[in-house]
């Protein structure tokens, strides 16, 4: 059965997984039997999905889709894939098929724990998502939907129950969701209006998405404190699933890590930005383009772009005293997602602004926002991958515990260095290029809203602090010296390396990475189809002001002209002065000799000498305001180590 | 009379366990005690008659007395006086309670004769080795007589480990020396670091024993180990070789002619001249500052020049003999050091006028590796530490020997006891000196550079000498003996006290003010460690016995 | 012919950047030499340093020697490539494939090279050299990036040509901006070197030259390369930025003019550098801390138009 | 004024301008009494052994070949140039010269060797004036030095009587 | 070409690393010395360096000690080659006053093998600056064995077969300075 529409495809999608989980359900006695079905399941509907999406972007969007109506009860399912939902519909599909593959190995060891509990759940999981962004009823299906994807992962993570910071962290999540999700329903009741519109002959209910941005005009003359209202409770609500500042912390870093690590990429990769989802549907497609004088855009925008920059910042900052992985992995998540959002902020300040120029820039941050979230998507992705295989070979995701990984292994090491650099901003990889595209777009705007050159500063000085992030989760990992805990393990016959099934889904991933590295304009272009095919609202006028001719394939420019990046030149620059410096140190016909590390001559290396990831960086911390140890004692209560206190009382010329 | 006093004092309240006391001069007092009553004599004296802890000794006596003898000296700096309280152990079972308890300043002496004599200090509160490789068998004890000087017992085992206490949680181990840019003269500091913080540090030390007190005792001759005691330390060899034969003459009554005292005392604060200003051209050195390093060095060049033009060599003066001194100072040479003084006068004035309102110096020293005036006298602090703190305490003026009663000079103090306040004393210090050399050229009286002595020395008498080093008082002990050489000589240098209080002041440090804090005693390593040996500890990586350096040594050879 | 000329120019620059960085650091020591009643080392010092080290013997202590190699390579591209990006007399070669944007984070990549050469070595004091290089680069960058954000927010525009050249005291009003962040930078301007008083992560007497300490023979030639070719490329940045006056002269004068310039920076970094003590790594975080705050504060100035 | 005393810092190294000696190129001058490498006069040479039994560095050794024949042999490389040994002899045969540049590749290049014959009273060494009580001979009678391992060899005495001769170390010169 | 520069370039560019493997300080303090202005080593190239990994000379102060052994010839082989070994003052050349005791291997010879000797208790900084002088080439060494040997008066019962070395034999008679 060939699905004659993306909203079929989607729905098609979405039933081969509820029906996948209930086959994996049955035949969950079979790890691998069951593994193998799972990553079937997904990715046939990743198949059909990504279908679905590359028939928007590359056609034209077709029309939305009533699957079923009920409407005494006042809901009906009703799907429509426009540009906006393909592109995560693309996100979801690939990073779920990868984590799939991924996850049949990683299973496979686990034995104190069923799968039962694991593959029905990944697979409702993701079909919860499909339906998340490919919904228009902004009550109902959004609750089910929502309902759905919360309670999934709320079963996957806490798929170790014993551990109760497990437990914990799943219920802490389960709560914060269900606000959310109430936060949501509220925003979207206050708005919705009783009058049933007939746009295109289809009859709407109260709750749909187009029925709502129809009555939004009449609403903001009339009451434009209850729309503002709803479009704050819109922000909390998607923002504690994004995790901005201040909910990030709240769920966000306990819920990553306990899960286990491919539904960790997937969370991190893929659900979260579900927030960011709802932020620009709500936020510029919601809002139609008649309405852009009444609706306080500049205001909103700078809320944001605020919200954003302060959540990059904190993101990022607490992200620094982490010492577990994936808990580090998981602040950085919240960092990341601050760019996000200042992104989306910058391109509502800027599409408030009648100074030329401006639309075009506003829609190049939306452009660099969407272009963020796929790479985000993807090298989140894979360093949630990377950790859960170091967490697979070593058992630990303890970063003082673990040293020198990738002479052990070479696969994960190299793609979690691609990813770093990527997440790091590292010139020629793909974070770089769309953090570029943000800045250029923020930095620019200054002329219409000065504060964001500010913004974009403190975004530029946070990424040198994700550099030291990075700094620290790669070298502490893969470089350093080896620990005693991999020393060990090193020593036994099977190799540490994790096999094919979890290498390939990174490697992958590394693949998708170094290409938007390197064909930056590329993706622009392709993400420009996004505005192209789904005009409404806001986007119309974004869509309009789309400055596509600037991006060529291999570069970028930024709209009129001021700022331009070419990867490739740069890195065949670069790839011929690596050359240059290979030659030079040749030069000289030095010989090579492997030494013992110089530890002045006495000690000899060992785990005690062995510089621990939890002490990188200290006095930074400190600076950014972790407690200061207590002070120092007195000196008449110190004495060397090993040797008591004195227990004359201290000497004083009084006495005697 | 105030040893007398003393000795009353003490009778009062203990009676009978003082078996004898000797009081050879108004300024020495030796009392000998018996073994059981030594804990409490040496409480006595440290907290109720606030005395200072100067040196433990212990020493084999058995050829001549058949027993063991311990002796902790004591100096009543106020009262000019300098105390020891011997000890006769019986030759079977060489053992007494520790003091180190209740004067803690008692901790390394005490192993110290425990390694190497054999005298177990029963109760010491860190009964770890300190001296000797844990590859030397229990038993050897390499200053017992029956040991010859250049004898490695049997059971020695060059590749046993020495055992390191464990970190505190969470700490990383930094290895700290033996070579390492900071430290001059090998040392090994186990660093223990949380960060950039030290939370603590465990000393392997006494790597730059050569076993000097041996080799007097058994090899070289009483004017042999002049030229062996200046050469314990490099710097302030010259305080050494004083303080070696003030001991002798001590303990032999012999007086060494003025003019010979006098050349000393301008020697010895020549020396003190060339130290200082090296180690405020160390310390800037350390804390990155390489242009006053130089311009310290520089100013100094003259001192050293000067100091060869009189004894003929830059360093090692080889000064004395007993009885007197060997260079004389000539009315030229008298000329021309004034003449260096006067330049080095006005040199460090700008020097210090300069570094005086520094802040930037002031930032990296001000506050760091504080040793307040409870720290010093706990661990018995010497020289300018202690003096940095505001606890005025200076042999010169304290147990005047050579030509010191004779002079006028101040004694530097101040009061922080940090490192600035060290710099401090040290930098106003170089004035003294130069006001001290002074004084001395004008008296200089003529006369015979040397005593005569007709006749050899007497047998088994005990001399003590502090002279004031550049770090402090430098300590010997000297028991007169058989064959023209002591039966015991027992030298204490000021880093031996001081290198105890390091642990305490480099505690929650940073790590860069730990190289600074250790600088700021000027640490002497080898005056330390001038008898003690120490193991190396074997690792995994790559482990030599010592046959293997033999053949990788050969190898290299070919 | 563009592309000639493109080619022709990289190839000028990274020969300038070869041949005088060294000089720069010879001249460099012999007025610390100066300074310190020395004669000093001949200027070219640092070529025999340099050649010698390249026929040294390569001990490789890390457990990933491919890996320090790859830094080391790495390190010397990223400064290679950035000396493409700056204009060193001429203009930039590369101004056409990339902005002011890519040369701050090259600039970064630069020190993270050298970082990760410690990294990989991995011996204590590497780690903790690393670890001091990273404080300092987090808290120092962003400074250097304000100041040439704060140009391209006067130009409006993010060009290399536009905004290396005075433009920070391009705005429209009394440049308050270009003042500010002129103070911060030249406050900070010994950091960027790595020279005291803030060496923190090299701190020979302390770490023995941290992330470099374990690297002989070619690596280190090439690091230390690598760290005289920052003194030219940061001082020339500096010149672009705040010292533009004379630039544009006819080429055989503004060229001179321009190295002139440079050299200027260059003697005052060294006196600064010789008479100062090493800061503390906190001491200096907190510092640079403080002339970040005020160096976002000249930003702010700047977007508002002074 | 923490800028006020770096300008002073930087005169005090500006006002004493440049100081570096030209040394390897212009010789400089070394003080009239300098002890640099002591210089053996053979020709007043008595073979008393005074300047070997009185060397802190026991590194003039001395080997009686036979009745007649003694071999006085300085090894340079562990002198300490205190000058004791110049002190002490009775007929000025030897002199600290000023001579300091003695840096070689080969340690044995500072040796200096002298072979006399003796007659009956001076081989034991009792011709050795003492000049104070202080300077009596550590070793006296034949002496049997180990030349070739450069050893003073201390065999004539011991400290406690039945004590075991002494081992050599298990370490050997190459 | 380029090869053979490099190698050159070590005379010109002699980053030295001092070890004191337990000397008393002095040799350090005048190794120290060698660096301040009146003698100035960086004239010639000469720098001093922390880790021995940068080092060209090992300069060894005091004698090859039992507790320094393993870490003097771990420093030495943290040494990149080509390397040169100056063994300074009388501890390092010859093991000084306590050659032969207990703690004490004798000199660093015996440990590392050692290229340069500058004798001296502690040498004066010329005479460094001379040594290294000697190990650059740039002057000769002025130092020669001497062996004097009284050949009057023949007595029967002289072995010469017992002699070892026979060098440059100088007949009895008055001399010059060495």
């Amino acid at each position: 059965m060939i699905p004659s529409t993306p909203e079929y495809a989607v729905a098609l999608a979405m039933l081969i997984c509820t029906a996948g989980a209930a086959v994996t359900l049955a035949t969950a006695r079979h790890r691998a039997l069951a593994g193998w079905i799972a990553f079937g399941v997904l990715a046939l509907s990743g198949l059909l999905a990504l279908l679905g999406a590359a028939s928007v972007l590359l056609t034209e969007p077709s029309h939305a889709e009533t699957l079923f109506t009920a409407r005494r009860l006042g809901f009906s399912l009703r799907l429509y894939v426009d540009g906006l939902s393909a592109v995560f519909l693309i996100l979801i599909a690939t990073v779920s098929i990868l984590a799939a593959l991924y996850s049949i190995e990683y299973m496979q060891h686990r034995l104190e724990h069923g799968v039962g509990r694991y593959y029905p759940n990944l697979l409702l999981f993701v079909a919860a998502m499909y339906g998340l962004v490919s919904t228009t009823d902004m009550m109902y299906f959004f609750f089910i939907f929502w309902q759905m994807m919360t309670l999934t992962g709320y079963a996957l993570i806490r798929y170790e129950p014993r551990k109760p910071e497990n437990l914990r962290a799943a219920n802490r999540y389960l709560w914060m969701m269900q606000l959310a999700c109430g936060v949501t329903m509220l925003g979207a009741a206050l708005i919705a209006h009783d009058s049933v519109v007939t746009p295109g002959g289809e009859t709407l209910l109260r709750f749909d998405f187009d029925a709502v941005s129809h009555h939004l005009p009449q609403l903001l003359i009339d009451q434009p404190a209850r729309v503002t209202l709803a479009f704050a409770l819109f922000l909390v609500g998607f923002g504690i699933k994004l995790g901005v500042w201040p909910f990030g912390r709240i769920w966000l870093p306990d819920a990553h890590p306990a899960a286990p690590s491919p539904i960790s990429a997937l969370l991190s990769g893929v659900m979260i930005k579900t927030g960011i989802y709802g932020l620009m549907r709500y936020f510029i497609w919601l809002v139609p383009g008649s309405v852009q004088a009444e609706f306080p855009l500049m205001k909103w925008g700078l809320v944001l772009a605020a919200l954003g920059t302060v959540t990059l910042f904190t993101g990022t900052a607490q992200a620094l005293r982490q010492e577990q992985s994936k808990r580090l992995l998981a602040y950085s998540s919240i960092g990341q997602a601050g760019y996000l959002v200042l992104a989306l902020g910058v391109c509502l300040t800027l599409l408030s602004s009648t100074q030329p120029l401006m639309p075009a820039l506003a829609a190049t941050a939306l452009l660099g926002a969407l272009f963020h979230t796929l790479n985000h998507g993807v090298f989140k992705s894979l360093l949630f991958l990377n950790a859960g295989s170091v967490l697979h070979a070593t058992g630990t995701q303890d970063l003082n515990k673990l040293g020198g990984m990738l002479r052990y292994m070479p696969v994960t090491g190299g793609t979690a260095l691609v990813a770093s650099c990527a997440i790091a901003g590292v010139p020629l990889f793909s974070g770089f290029a769309s953090k570029w595209t943000i800045y250029t777009a923020a930095i620019q705007g200054h002329a219409a809203a000065p504060i964001l050159a500010l913004c974009a500063a403190i975004a530029i000085l946070t990424s040198t602090l994700t550099l030291a992030l990075f700094i620290k989760f790669f070298g502490a990992i893969f470089l350093s010296r080896t620990s005693v805990l991999v020393h060990d393990l090193s020593r036994r016959p099977q190799p540490l390396e994790v096999g094919w099934k979890m290498r390939l889904p990174q490697v992958i991933l590394l693949a998708l990475c170094l290409f938007a590295g390197l064909f930056p304009g590329l993706m622009l272009q392709f993400l420009s189809r996004v505005l192209q095919t789904s005009r409404q609202g806001l986007a119309v006028t974004l869509a309009d002001a789309v400055p596509a001719s600037v991006w060529t394939g291999p570069s970028l420019q930024s709209p009129g002209h001021p700022a331009v990046y070419v990867p490739l030149i740069v890195a065949l620059v670069f790839v011929l002065m690596c050359f240059f410096a290979r030659w030079l140190a040749s030069l000289g016909g030095a010989t090579r000799r492997i030494s013992a590390p110089w530890l002045c001559g006495y000690a000899v290396e060992g785990e005690l000498n062995r510089y621990r990831a939890g002490h990188l960086f200290d006095d930074l911390k400190n600076c950014l305001g972790r407690k200061r140890p207590p002070a120092p004692v007195p000196l008449t209560e110190r004495s060397a180590p090993g040797q008591p206190s004195n227990p004359i009382p201290p000497w004083s010329p009084e006495k005697n | 009379m105030v040893a007398r006093e003393k000795l009353n004092q003490l009778k009062a309240r203990f009676g009978p366990a003082i078996q004898r006391a000797d009081l050879p001069a108004d300024d020495r007092l030796y009392l000998f005690v018996e073994p059981a009553a030594m804990a409490d004599i040496c409480q006595c004296l440290f907290g109720e008659l606030r005395a200072r802890y100067v040196v433990g000794i212990g020493a084999d006596d058995r050829p001549h007395s058949g027993s063991f003898l311990v002796a902790h000296n004591f100096a009543f700096d106020t009262d000019h006086l300098l105390g020891s309280v011997l000890t006769y152990l019986p030759a079977d079972r060489p053992a007494l309670p520790s003091i180190a308890r209740h004067v803690p300043a008692a901790n390394w002496s005490e192993r110290e004769f425990r390694d190497l004599v054999g005298i177990e200090p029963v109760g010491h509160p860190f009964p770890k080795r300190l001296i000797l490789p844990d590859g030397w068998p229990e038993d050897a004890h390499p200053l017992r007589k029956d040991q010859p000087w250049n004898e490695v017992p049997a059971g020695y085992d060059a590749d046993r480990e020495f055992a390191f206490d464990d970190p505190p949680e969470g700490c990383v181990v930094v290895p700290f020396g033996p070579f390492h840019p900071t430290l001059d003269e090998p040392a090994h500091f186990r660093l223990y670091v949380e960060g950039e913080v030290v939370r603590g540090c465990e000393y392997r030390g006494f790597m730059v024993h050569r076993g000097i007190e041996k080799l007097a005792e058994s090899v070289l001759t009483y004017n042999d180990i002049p030229m062996a005691a200046e050469r314990i330390c490099g710097i302030c060899g010259c305080v050494h070789n004083v303080a070696y034969a003030q001991a002798v003459e001590r303990a032999a009554t012999l007086h060494p002619p003025p003019r010979a005292e006098y050349i000393r005392t301008v020697m010895l604060e020549l020396e003190r001249l060339h130290s200082h200003l090296l180690w405020v051209g160390l310390a800037c050195h350390i804390v990155g500052f390489d242009t006053l390093f130089m311009q310290s060095f520089r100013i100094r060049e003259p001192v050293m020049w000067i100091a060869e033009r009189i004894s003929g060599n830059r360093k090692t003066y080889a000064l004395c003999v007993i009885g007197g001194v060997r260079w004389d100072i000539t009315p030229e040479l008298k000329a021309e050091l004034r003449q260096v003084l006067t330049q080095l006068e006005t040199e460090w004035t700008a020097v210090t006028h300069a570094i005086e309102s520094d802040r930037n110096l002031q930032q990296r020293m001000r506050g760091v590796g504080i040793a307040d005036a409870d720290l010093v006298r706990k661990w018995a602090l010497l020289g300018p530490v202690a003096r940095a703190a505001g606890v005025a305490i200076d042999s010169r003026r304290d147990h005047p020997y050579a030509a010191y009663d004779r002079v006028e000079f101040d004694v530097i103090t101040a009061s922080d006891g940090d490192v600035w306040s060290r710099v401090v004393v040290r930098a106003l210090e170089v004035f003294q000196s130069i006001r001290i050399i002074r004084q001395c050229l004008d008296r200089l009286e003529p006369g015979p550079l040397q005593a005569e002595i007709h006749d050899e020395l007497p047998i088994g008498r005990i001399g003590l000498s502090s002279v004031e080093a550049p770090r402090g008082e430098s300590h010997h002990f000297v028991m007169t003996g058989e064959n023209h050489r002591p039966r015991r000589w027992r030298v204490r240098a000021p880093t031996y006290q001081n290198l105890q209080g390091i642990p305490a002041m480099i505690k929650d440090q940073q790590l860069a003010d730990m190289t600074i804090t250790l600088g700021s005693i000027d640490p002497c390593f080898s005056c330390t460690d001038r008898l003690e040996a120490i193991d190396i500890r074997s690792g995994q990586l790559r482990v030599y016995s010592q046959e293997d350096l033999l053949k990788l040594a050969k190898d290299q050879w070919q | 012919m563009k592309t000639a000329f493109l080619i022709a120019g990289a190839f000028a620059n990274v020969l300038l950047v070869l041949l005088l960085a060294p000089w720069f650091e010879g001249i460099l020591r012999k007025l610390t030499a100066q300074l310190q009643s020395r004669q000093g080392p001949p200027l070219r010092q640092p070529f025999f340093d340099l050649l010698k080290l390249l026929g040294k013997e390569d001990l490789e202590t890390g457990e990933m020697p491919a890996v320090q190699r790859a830094a080391t390579y790495l390190g010397l591209a990223a400064v290679l490539t950035t000396a493409c990006l700056i204009p060193l007399g001429f203009g930039s070669p590369l101004n056409g494939a990339g902005d002011v944007i890519l040369l701050i984070y090259l600039l970064t990549f630069c020190s993270v090279c050298t970082l990760m050469a410690g990294l990989a070595s991995g011996s204590t004091f590497s780690m903790l050299g690393s670890s001091r290089e990273v404080m300092c680069l987090v808290t120092l960058e962003p400074i250097l990036a304000v100041a040439i954000l704060i140009g391209a927010v006067h130009r409006g525009s993010f060009r290399l040509d536009t905004v290396l050249d005075g433009s920070v005291y391009a705005s429209a009003a009394f440049p308050w901006s270009g003042l500010v962040i002129l103070v911060v930078v030249v406050l900070s301007m010994q950091a960027f070197l790595q020279r005291l008083p803030f060496d923190i992560p090299a701190a020979e007497t302390e770490i023995m030259d941290g992330a470099l300490m374990e690297y002989s023979g070619p690596k280190l030639a090439l690091l230390k390369f690598s760290q005289m070719a920052k003194l030219v490329l940061y001082s020339g940045l500096f010149v672009h930025l705040f010292v533009p006056w004379g630039a544009h002269l006819a080429f055989p004068l503004g060229w001179l003019l321009f190295w002139l310039k440079v050299l200027g920076v260059v003697l005052v970094v060294t006196v600064i550098a010789a008479t100062h003590a090493r800061y503390r790594i906190d001491q200096a975080i907190r510092y640079f801390a403080g002339l970040l705050l005020v160096a976002l504060v000249a930003l702010v100035l700047a977007s508002y138009g002074y | 004024m923490s800028i006020l005393s770096k300008i002073r810092e930087a005169w005090v190294g500006i006002h004493a301008g440049r100081v570096t000696l030209p040394y390897p190129a212009q010789p400089r001058p070394v003080a009239a009494n300098f002890r640099g490498r002591p210089i053996f006069d053979p020709a007043k040479c008595i073979g008393c052994g005074g300047c070997a039994s009185n060397c802190p560095a026991r590194e003039i050794l001395v080997l009686d070949v036979c009745q007649e024949l003694r071999i006085l042999k300085y090894l340079g490389r562990r002198c300490t140039f205190c000058g004791r040994c110049a002190d002490v002899c009775p007929e000025k045969a030897i002199t600290m010269s000023h001579d300091f540049e003695t840096a070689t590749p080969a340690i044995s290049d500072l040796q200096q060797q002298i072979e006399l014959f003796m007659s009956t009273c001076q081989r034991c060494g009792r011709c050795f004036t003492e000049p104070t009580p202080l300077e009596k001979l550590k070793l006296s009678g034949y002496r049997f030095d180990d030349l070739a391992n450069e050893r003073w060899v201390f065999r004539s005495k011991s400290f406690l009587e039945g004590a075991p001769p002494v081992e050599d170390l298990p370490l050997e010169l190459d | 070409m380029l090869r053979a520069l490099c190698q050159k370039m070590f005379g010109r560019s002699l980053w030295v690393y001092h070890a004191n493997s337990g000397g008393c300080n002095g040799c350090d303090i005048e190794v120290l010395n060698v660096l301040t202005p009146y003698y100035d080593a960086e004239r010639f190239g000469i720098r001093l360096v922390g880790s021995p990994r940068h080092a060209d000379v090992m300069l060894c102060q005091g004698p090859a000690m039992r507790s320094t052994a393993k870490a003097l010839r771990r420093a030495y082989d943290a040494m990149p080659a080509p390397k040169l070994v100056f063994a300074i003052g009388s501890c390092a050349c010859g093991g000084g006053i306590w050659h032969d005791t207990y703690s004490v291997l004798g000199p660093v010879e015996k440990i590392l093998p050692v290229n340069f000797y500058i004798p001296g208790c502690p040498p004066r900084p010329e005479a460094i600056l001379y040594g290294v002088a000697v190990a650059l080439g740039l002057v000769d060494k002025k130092v020669a064995p001497v062996k004097f040997k009284q050949l009057e008066l023949p007595i029967p019962r002289y072995h010469p077969e017992a002699l070892s070395g026979e060098g440059e034999l100088v007949v009895y008679e008055k001399l010059e300075k060495v």
